[in-house]
């Protein structure tokens, strides 16, 4: 695979500067790779700090900036960061208040999490956790490390940003945080693998008019591999999957997310076959997000994330945001 | 009796046969993980080995915890709290001593191996790399070629099972058949034992 | 090619039928193929038409809202609409203060808007047509069609948005866009072809290890083929192609432009280099926007496009923007 | 004489032979194109085809001018207009007479085919559906026999040519050595004259 990149060793490094160049109103700290909004600490705010392996983007650095994260923390391509970037955004962005970190359920972003708020702690910061964890594709047991966390953190970081802002103290935020991602599932489908820059090819084999689906957004493939489907089909698919595992009383926010390399004609095409479903299944829609948010480097796919919100939830999702993937009502 | 200067050589030793793995130990990631654990344990021994040059630790327990705290600093993914920690507790078991006996070292990895199966809750069987941290440790009393064949087999032994933790346990039945990375490369460090040994 | 479709035929509709459901600030008519903002024709304001084949997304229809175009004509897959669309679309923006029809220069899309121009005059509307042709990759003689608009058409319709939102006159309005697309220039590189519905397949071959230098962004193959570069070294060429037809006196707005496939974390690094290279050679950066804003399908690949702004285009730049592709400052 | 009917017939055959070989056009317009001008002439022609059962015009003139209308309301691209031009002004030529003889038809398609290059600013050897239309009306005095062979050889003749108008035109050298889909479709469009005449 070729790559529009230098070597593979400073991909991560590269991104940061060339994100440092075009947005000025983000502090980029290539060194210590940790990407903080300008204002903070913001006195008396909850901070959210978040992160996670890089080729994820616009998440997580693309979500930092008024109501959404105080900081992002991007690790190496696919492998969560190390506690240091964890403690030192935690330091940078911590008014008092506290911090909330917001950690996808993946073996390694929870173990370097968890080790980063042991020393945060000692440091004197106040921290709580949520974890995400709303891929449905996983069974979530005894014998898997639990379902992976994808689209929902998407949810959890805009939600929580937006109470966080307003001013809600460090339980309420973490509980809000925690309300989002119980009431999200989340279901992806690949059409084609990914390659990441160390590897340089792709990381699973998927033969022509065959997708994976059930698929993470680290290039794993997925738990079940069929015949290529059409978008109506597929959308019948992942909408079944989620709504086995979640019947919503409550309208949902729906996100249509891509994972890389699937152009936007085709996201919108397939969140029409999407709303079809929902319609068909009585759910009710509160909004919808269309777009590449929580992507897979260069894969090819999409997933589907229903988020189910009360009239609070729903209130914030709304609320004002001002980021470089996710901007609405300021 | 196992002085500092074996402790650093294991150490470079280590991180040798990682930075020459590294490309299989990243194609063992592929099919059931994400295509990076040559690449982690690379980017983290490389910074060990620098460190070692850096700060000279003086005992074989500060080689180790010092060890287990730059792949801590530098690593990520899961294999870096988990290689960080098995190192940092096993330097850690060692306390000060100048030079320390094998029999001491054989229980200072077996608390070592033990904080990672507390820190990951993998047990053996998991598919993880304690099926070839745990067999190693118990033939640790029969010196470090006896180890590094228990490794060896233990992770060899991963191919037929079915993953319970970490990436691998997604694909469910789809991860049989394929040897785990983490195990491979735990065999790669208890080799450098015997290794470091034989220098 | 998989693809993320129906079928081949329903693909625009189909997409249209999804943006409608993500976007209830939009009025798209699916049957019609015409995408207008909800509160046209506004009093006194001069509207804004622009379109083209379909396959850049988010170009046109995610330009369409406050401060950029009032509607968007969609056409079939890199195929220019047809004059009905247009003339529907004039009809349902002007509010007498005459529409501004934005061109991209392709034999097709010049065609097609000056038979509408022709037919909404007939209808007593009065239009103004601007042509972007910014693609320096073309060589603009006698012995072709001309420059291609490319990245510029971004500029040209944000710019001359925002002084039709201020009450500028049709005059004025259409002389900044022209102003815009003079002092705009664009070059594309691709790693991959792209694969249309209808074809199935890559448009044209780019064997491993090469890459197109010079491509459009209608999957045509570029002017140049070359092994493999370095993003450091495709910035070099990319922005001393431009700087060959371009000397910027005043400031430029940078734009980074991912084709489709090119993830994000590539592009962004791919921007550090750009700025490189831009200060090395002088250029002063007033603002710089990185992402898939132009784009073809799911080429990989990247484009870089400068606009030289005066105080008065940076103003008008700056001004805020509310659409579904492009948001800030409201 | 040519009476109405032909024409329907016309319009017919070239939207059977022009949906047999969409492909074929499609593919001709991917190396120097942009792959869709099989696509565009089979949405237009089946919406032509559409429109003449629904308003069954009643003379030649009208055939063609309904005919280019829906051409140019559902094809788009460069060949919408320039075909659609092609066959309105075609039409507008023929006047309203209920049947027109060959020569009275072979005026018309010149006029028709001017309006093209006046429209697209294309001449001969600018490797564009000119150079397949004006060598058929140069032949047509001859009959559609005559008028399809040369349509033929002037779209093959394309092959070497180096496109200058047209999405090819940004190729440069590079276009040499490929045929033009527009005037491979032209080929069709005047060997379905042929065709219509032997039904
Ligand atoms: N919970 C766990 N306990 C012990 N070892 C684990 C656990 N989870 C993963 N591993 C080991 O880590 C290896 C993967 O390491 P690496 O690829 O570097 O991290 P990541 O999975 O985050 O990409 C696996 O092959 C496995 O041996
Ligand atoms: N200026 C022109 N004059 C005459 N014919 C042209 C001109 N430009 C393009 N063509 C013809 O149109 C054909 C392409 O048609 P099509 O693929 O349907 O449109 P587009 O180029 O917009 O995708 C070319 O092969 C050529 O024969
Ligand atoms: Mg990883
Ligand atoms: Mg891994
Ligand atoms: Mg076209
Ligand atoms: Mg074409």
């Amino acid at each position: 695979m070729k790559m529009l990149i230098n070597v593979p060793e400073t991909v991560v490094a590269d991104a940061l500067r060339g994100m440092a160049a075009a947005h000025p109103e983000l502090t980029v700290d290539v060194e210590n790779r940790v990407i903080v909004r300008q204002d903070a600490p913001v006195a008396g705010k909850v901070a959210l700090v978040s992160g996670g392996g890089s080729g994820h983007e616009p998440l997580h650095g693309g979500f930092v900036g008024p109501g959404m994260l105080s900081a992002a923390c991007p690790g190496e391509v696919f492998t969560s960061p190390v506690p240091d970037q964890m403690v030192r955004a935690a330091a940078a962005v911590d008014s008092g208040a506290g911090v909330l970190f917001i950690v996808k359920n993946y073996t390694g972003d929870v173990l370097n999490f968890d080790m980063a708020a042991e020393l945060a702690e000692d440091e004197g910061i106040q921290v709580a956790k949520v974890l995400v964890n709303d891929d449905v594709a996983v069974t979530d047991s005894l014998y898997t490390a639990g379902r992976r966390g994808t689209g929902a953190t998407l949810f959890v970081e805009k939600i929580a940003g937006a109470a966080a802002e307003e001013g809600q103290p460090l339980a309420r935020v973490e509980a809000l945080a925690r309300q989002v991602n119980e009431g999200s599932r989340s279901f992806g489908v690949a059409l084609s693998a990914c390659s990441t820059p160390s590897k340089g090819s792709p990381t699973f084999d998927l033969p022509a008019g065959e997708l994976e689906l059930g698929v993470g957004i680290h290039g794993e493939p997925g738990r079940e591999r069929r015949p290529m489907m059409t978008s109506g089909e597929i959308a019948d698919f992942a909408v079944q999957a989620i709504l086995d595992d979640l019947t919503p009383r409550n309208p949902v926010v729906v996100l249509v997310n891509g994972m890389g390399a699937t152009p936007l004609l085709e996201l919108y095409g397939f969140n029409a076959e999407v709303q079809r479903v929902l319609a068909q299944r009585g759910v009710v829609v509160a909004h919808t997000l269309v777009g590449n948010y929580v992507t897979s480097l260069d894969m090819a796919g999409a997933s589907v994330t229903l988020c189910e919100v009360d009239e609070e939830l729903l209130r914030l999702w709304n609320a004002p945001v001002r980021t470089a993937g996710l901007r609405w009502g300021v | 009796m196992l002085d500092t200067d074996f402790f650093r050589r294991w150490m470079t030793v280590t991180a040798a046969s990682v930075d020459r793995e590294a490309d299989r130990l990243t194609a063992l990631d592929s099919p059931i993980g994400d295509a990076d654990h040559g690449s982690n344990l690379r980017r983290g021994f490389t910074a060990v080995t620098a460190a070692l040059e850096e700060e000279s630790p003086e005992t074989p327990g500060a080689v180790l915890t010092l060890a287990g705290r730059r792949l801590i600093s530098t690593v990520g993914g899961a294999s870096g709290p988990l290689y960080g920690t098995l190192l940092r507790r096993t330097g850690k078991a060692l306390g000060d001593a100048a030079e320390v006996d094998e029999r001491l070292f054989a229980e200072a990895l077996r608390a070592g191996v033990d904080a990672v199966m507390q820190l990951g809750g993998a047990a053996p069987g998991d598919k993880t790399m304690i099926d070839a941290l745990v067999p190693a440790v118990d033939r640790l009393a029969d010196g470090f070629g006896a180890a590094r064949s228990a490794a060896e087999q233990g992770a060899e032994a991963t191919t037929p099972m079915l993953a319970r933790k970490g990436r691998a346990s997604y694909l469910g039945e789809r991860s049989i058949g394929h040897q785990d990375p983490g195990a491979t490369s735990s065999a790669l460090l208890i080799a450098a034992l015997a290794e470091a040994e034989g220098k």
